[in-house]
């Protein structure tokens, strides 16, 4: 099928044959093999299965296939078994034999080995994770047949950009990266620019530690953000696109790398795209290490290859992006979003979510929880029902302490805001970010100074240096915590924190040193008495601090 | 204040070049009329050996260097109302603090200044109190109510600090100190 | 093609200066004097000092003056009390960052971190100070860096870059480790691109960069760049 | 045809692919890792002058990322994740214990060139934290115990199963 050139209705005849072909098995065995699976040796389960399959003689009803994920990290390797989506954990290859002879053969599933959780898909709501663990992101038939590029040919041959941009303006959508700039207002803007040529950036620098939807959505459905990207490229006039990812990520980058090439072959990208005259290339750039470098402006100064350093805005990126040219920067899980809404049109997007925060949001949930994973949820969803109902709550019979949300520039929020709709307004009020959707769960051995430290010591290292409140503030911040945790705090520190926190989120120049502070702030807010406990008892219940870190 | 109806004021001198106690004799004429509002109640230029109780107002010059000195800081705190850093090695550290950036231990910082560096007569000095690990400002170890930077600083800002807390209001340092 | 004007209030005077032109110059061409660091006529603007934060009105954000342009209708505050005491916590936190100590330092006097410290009444700092000991390059013939005095303006870099066009210096690693280099990080003696302009030393705001036996008086020129660009306009 | 020259062709095959464009000078800095293990001096020279952009902008470009080598690494690579799920989990228990079993810091190598212990901010690999990458094979769930017998088993040129 590759290297066919297709045309519009070509891709219905795709889709077709695909489904056709897939409807010739019975099963379809689905082996989760993305970053989070394979150190627990899923490539090997794959290969078990696929040599198991052949020697019940059931290959040809049951298709083995590599897909990305499912979601239940800390239970991997995952394998899910279509019809009926039974879900195995923790599958060894010694266990495969057993799977394949009682639930293929004899059509029993193994009920010991399913995973037993329902009520973490129940509270879920999968839109950008559609395809996550049922494709194979390596064969774009797959996200054809699932009807991928169907809202690419939609808009080509039905839709004006304007009406692209108008559905997307209605849906309500914004942007996935942490700010929630409306996304329509944002293409209008580009759209409007009378400057040429344009281009995209499709931000993949996911570098927030605890952090890993990109990642997944990268790994599991790669062509979703490809025709994220087109649809995007079509609405503002850009026919140059990159996706900057980072390195870390090397299979995320190996899918995406054969998903172009695979868009390429089949005239999805390039001149001509689907024979209308539509044209738009797309490159990869991988970041190096820089957390800043995620940042809207920074993205830009890497993509050009400088130091990745933010520049004050205005000029907004949709004016004066990339090389001074009218540029749209959009997270990929953004993107993601975009083929639905096309497809569906925006009203029905605005029926999930909130009034105010549409859609969906997807979540790294980790640190001490039952069952850490990615997930996807309906924006307004409660803090409670996120890490008890969905993570299953704190383990090994401790005491939920707190949960940080947003990253290493997020909030720490205790346990009388579990209550708390997540959404962009709900958490920046009690001065968490949504960020890019990070999650971690503390339980009462943790220690929330040595918490908020650890986070200002990230942000320090991660800091570009450009302007002085973001490097020289908190590097004397990491200092007072410094004093804090080994026994030398004194009361004006408490001041001291506060009155410099509330300036570096005033007077930073981007967004990474504005709510750098928010994690001292926040536990500042919520968890004062134990800074207390530091520094008049010298104490640390939590039995954290007050270590001779500096020996020597 | 005491029964003279007099502001009782004290200076004291950290690890410092005295310049600042020059500087506060530099008010010259100035002095005469301060002299009719202030009670010198300690000071180096006075012979009196404790630091008296009860005092309103305390000017201290030179960076905090050494244990001896952190007591007699504190002592210095708690028995004034309000305390002053006249200075730059009060208020930075200064030249005092230079030592800071060297990074090394007390002993090592001893053996440079008395043996390393000196020309005649190099000996281990036994009678100068322990160094604390960093020279530092005062108001790293106890609350210091203003500060008259400067190197020295001048005589007119000293007298306008010192004539505005005597009329009871809080000096403005905009503009007028001279940092360094 | 004519440029239009804009009509703007800046604290509280309404003032019409040509379009695009930034807070900090029309400010400065009306008298009214925001403070800066990073700062300097005749080299783009970096943004990264924040002493010249302004609040425009509608606006919760503060916004640097000498990079955001005017607009129609806008009202500017470049010093309600809440910009002092940011710029006086910038101040603060510049000093503590490196090894400033005024007294002995070769610029004391003709310092532009000094001189705003006191025009704001800095007169102490609040943070522990950071001694930072970085080796003095002293190895060029007559220009010297001292980087425990650096504030990483990048006036240094841009005057090479912008006006000697030589791109010699530049920032190495990142936030508080960055530090101005000469080509790959080598001594200064050592630099193959370095022309010893001395425009650095000239822009320099502090005593980081500085000639070595000459008084800093003599050596800072402030308005160097802005002075060579009109001379090289001029037909 | 000695070593050197290949790594050299190769690189300029890089460069070639690009068009020495200035602007891919992230990409080329890569692939010369790649190819070269770390990026010294010289190396950081050639691409300045291949490129025409001013050394001072290469070596700016290479240092403020983390990525990007500068030293020569050990032969055997551990790096730990540091990210706040592995942080949570007590990554730093087991990074100590790296430290003190095989005799060096963080970002440093053993004396003979066979070790190097690195950390990240994040693999991405939350979900199995704390995680710690051995010659970029990644161990989750890790343990004092596993890792260490793992280095060793790498050290000692023993292929170990996982």
């Amino acid at each position: 099928m590759e290297g066919l050139k297709l045309k519009l209705d070509d891709l219905q005849r795709v889709a077709e044959h695909e489904v056709d072909f897939q409807r010739a098995y019975k099963y379809r065995i689905n082996v989760c093999c993305s970053s989070g699976c394979v150190p627990f040796g899923a490539l090997k389960v794959l290969k078990a299965f696929e040599d198991a399959v052949k020697e019940f003689g059931v290959d040809k009803e049951c298709k083995v296939a590599r897909t990305g994920c499912i979601g239940t990290c800390s239970v991997g390797p995952a394998v899910l078994i279509e019809p009926g989506d039974y879900l195995y954990q923790s599958v060894t290859p010694e266990k495969v034999r057993e799977i394949v002879r009682d639930h293929i053969v004899l059509g029993l599933p193994v009920k010991d080995m399913l995973y037993k959780n329902q009520a973490y898909f129940q509270k879920q709501h999968r839109l950008v994770l559609r395809n996550a663990g049922k494709i194979d992101p390596s064969r774009i038939e797959d996200y054809i047949s699932a009807g991928g590029y169907s809202a690419l040919a939609k808009c080509l041959a039905t839709m004006t950009s304007q009406g692209v941009i108008y559905e997307v303006r209605t849906s309500g959508l914004r942007g996935r990266g942490g700010a929630g700039f409306s996304t329509g207002q944002k293409w209008g803007l580009v759209a409007r620019a009378q400057n040429f040529p344009k281009y995209i950036v499709a931000n993949l620098d996911e570098g927030d530690p605890g952090v890993f939807a990109n990642r997944t959505l990268a790994e599991a459905d790669p062509h979703a953000i490809i025709e994220g990207m087109l649809i995007a490229a079509y609405a503002v006039g850009a026919q140059k696109g990159y996706i900057y990812i980072r390195s870390e990520y090397p299979l995320a980058i190996q899918t995406l790398q054969k998903a172009i090439a695979q868009a390429k072959a089949m005239s999805l990208l390039g001149d001509n795209i689907l024979e209308m005259s539509f044209k738009f290339d797309l490159e990869l750039r991988f970041g190096a290490g820089a957390f800043v470098a995620g940042e809207e402006t920074a993205i830009l100064a890497s993509v050009e290859g400088q130091r990745a350093m933010p520049r004050p805005r205005p000029p907004y990126p949709a004016n004066s992006g990339l090389w001074k040219k009218p540029t749209l920067i959009q997270n990929v899980e953004t993107l993601a979003n975009i083929p639905l809404i096309v497809q569906n049109g925006g009203l029905w997007f605005t029926k999930i979510g909130t009034s105010k925060c549409t859609g969906t949001k997807c979540f790294s949930l980790t640190g001490q929880i039952n069952n850490p994973g990615l997930i996807e949820v309906p924006m307004g969803i409660s803090l409670r029902e996120v890490v008890f109902d969905i993570g299953g709550g704190v383990p090994d019979g401790r005491k939920f302490k707190a949960v940080l949300v947003g990253g290493p520039s997020g909030g720490c929020l205790p346990d009388t805001l579990l209550e708390l709709p997540i959404d962009y307004d709900s958490l920046t009020k009690v001065g968490a970010i949504m960020g890019s959707g990070g999650i971690v769960v503390l339980d009462d051995q943790s220690c929330m100074v040595d918490t908020a430290k650890f986070f200002t010591e990230f942000c320090v290292d991660e800091s570009c240096g450009k302007c002085t409140p973001c490097r020289a503030g908190l590097a004397r911040i990491k200092e007072i915590f410094d004093g804090i945790t080994q026994g030398t705090g004194k009361m004006d520190d408490i001041a001291t924190l506060e009155k410099s926190g509330v300036f570096i989120r005033d007077a930073s120049l981007c967004g990474l040193g504005q709510t750098a502070p928010n994690p001292v702030l926040t536990t500042l807010r919520y968890f004062k008495d134990e800074y207390l406990e530091h520094i008049v008892e010298k104490k640390c219940k939590a039995g954290k601090c007050f270590k001779n870190e500096k020996e020597a | 204040m005491t029964t003279t109806g007099k502001v009782r004021v004290a200076t004291i001198w950290l690890s410092g070049c005295s310049g600042c106690h020059m500087s506060f004799l530099d008010q010259d004429e100035r002095l005469i009329d301060l002299a009719q509002k202030i009670q010198l109640v300690y000071s180096p230029i006075a012979d009196i050996k404790q630091f008296p109780e009860n005092v309103d107002v305390t000017l201290i010059e030179g960076a905090l260097a050494n244990e001896e000195q952190l007591a007699m800081l504190k002592t210095a705190r708690a028995r004034s109302k309000i305390l002053i850093s006249l200075g730059d090695c009060a208020v930075t550290g200064n030249v005092t603090a230079l030592r800071n950036a060297w990074h090394r231990s007390d002993q090592e910082v001893l053996e440079r200044a008395y043996l390393d560096k000196s020309d005649l007569n190099p000996q281990r000095p036994d009678q100068v109190p322990k160094l604390l690990v960093k020279a530092r400002p005062l108001h790293e170890a106890v609350k210091v109510d203003f500060f008259i930077p400067g190197c020295p600083p001048s005589a007119d800002l000293i007298n306008y600090v010192l004539t505005e807390l005597l009329a009871g209001r809080t000096p403005n340092m905009e503009g007028r100190s001279k940092y360094g | 093609m004519s440029i239009g004007t804009v009509k703007l209030k800046i604290d509280g005077v309404e003032v019409t200066v040509p379009e695009g032109t930034m807070i900090l110059k029309a400010a400065k061409d009306n008298g009214i004097i925001i403070p800066t660091l990073c700062s300097l006529e005749g080299l783009t603007a970096y943004g990264g000092c924040r002493i010249c934060l302004v609040e425009i009105s509608g606006s919760p954000k503060l916004f640097p003056a000498c990079i955001t342009s005017v607009s129609t209708g806008m009202a500017v505050t470049t010093n309600s009390e809440k910009l002092k005491e940011y710029r006086k916590m910038a101040v603060q936190m510049l000093l503590a960052e490196r090894t400033h100590i005024c007294s002995v330092c070769v610029a004391d006097e003709h310092c532009e971190l000094q001189d705003m410290a006191n025009q704001l009444g800095v007169d102490h700092v609040m943070f522990e100070r950071n001694w930072s000991r970085d080796e003095i390059d002293s190895t060029h013939d007559f220009l010297v860096i001292d980087r425990n005095r650096c504030i990483l303006c990048t006036r240094c870099i841009r005057v090479c870059d912008q006006i000697e066009g030589v791109h010699t210096l530049d920032l190495k690693l990142r936030g508080k480790d960055s530090q101005v280099i000469m080509d790959l990080d080598e001594h200064w003696a050592n630099s193959c691109s370095c022309t010893s302009c001395r425009k650095c030393a000239k822009v320099c705001p502090v005593g980081a960069i500085y000639i070595e036996g000459e008084p800093i008086g003599h050596t800072k020129r402030k308005d160097i760049a802005e002075f060579i660009l009109t001379r090289r306009n001029r037909k | 045809m000695s070593e050197i020259d290949n790594r050299r062709l190769l690189l300029e095959k890089v460069l070639k692919e690009h068009n020495f464009q200035e602007s891919a000078l992230l990409e080329i800095l890569h692939r010369a890792q790649e190819i070269y293990g770390y990026l010294d001096k010289d190396l950081l020279m050639d691409i300045s002058g291949s490129l025409n952009i001013p050394p001072s902008h290469v070596y700016g470009v290479a240092t403020f990322y983390s990525y990007f080598k500068l030293k020569k690494p050990g032969e055997h690579i551990v790096t730990g994740c540091l990210g706040t799920a592995c942080y949570v989990k007590g990554v730093e228990q087991i990074m100590q214990a790296i430290e003190a079993e095989f005799d060096l810091k963080r970002g440093g190598s053993t004396p003979d060139g066979k070790l190097s212990l690195l950390v990240t901010r994040c693999i991405g690999a939350c979900a199995m934290a704390p995680s710690i990458v051995v010659d970029d094979e990644v161990i989750g769930k890790a343990t004092k115990g596993v890792v260490i017998a793992k280095i060793k088993s790498v050290l000692g040129g023993v292929k170990a199963e996982t």
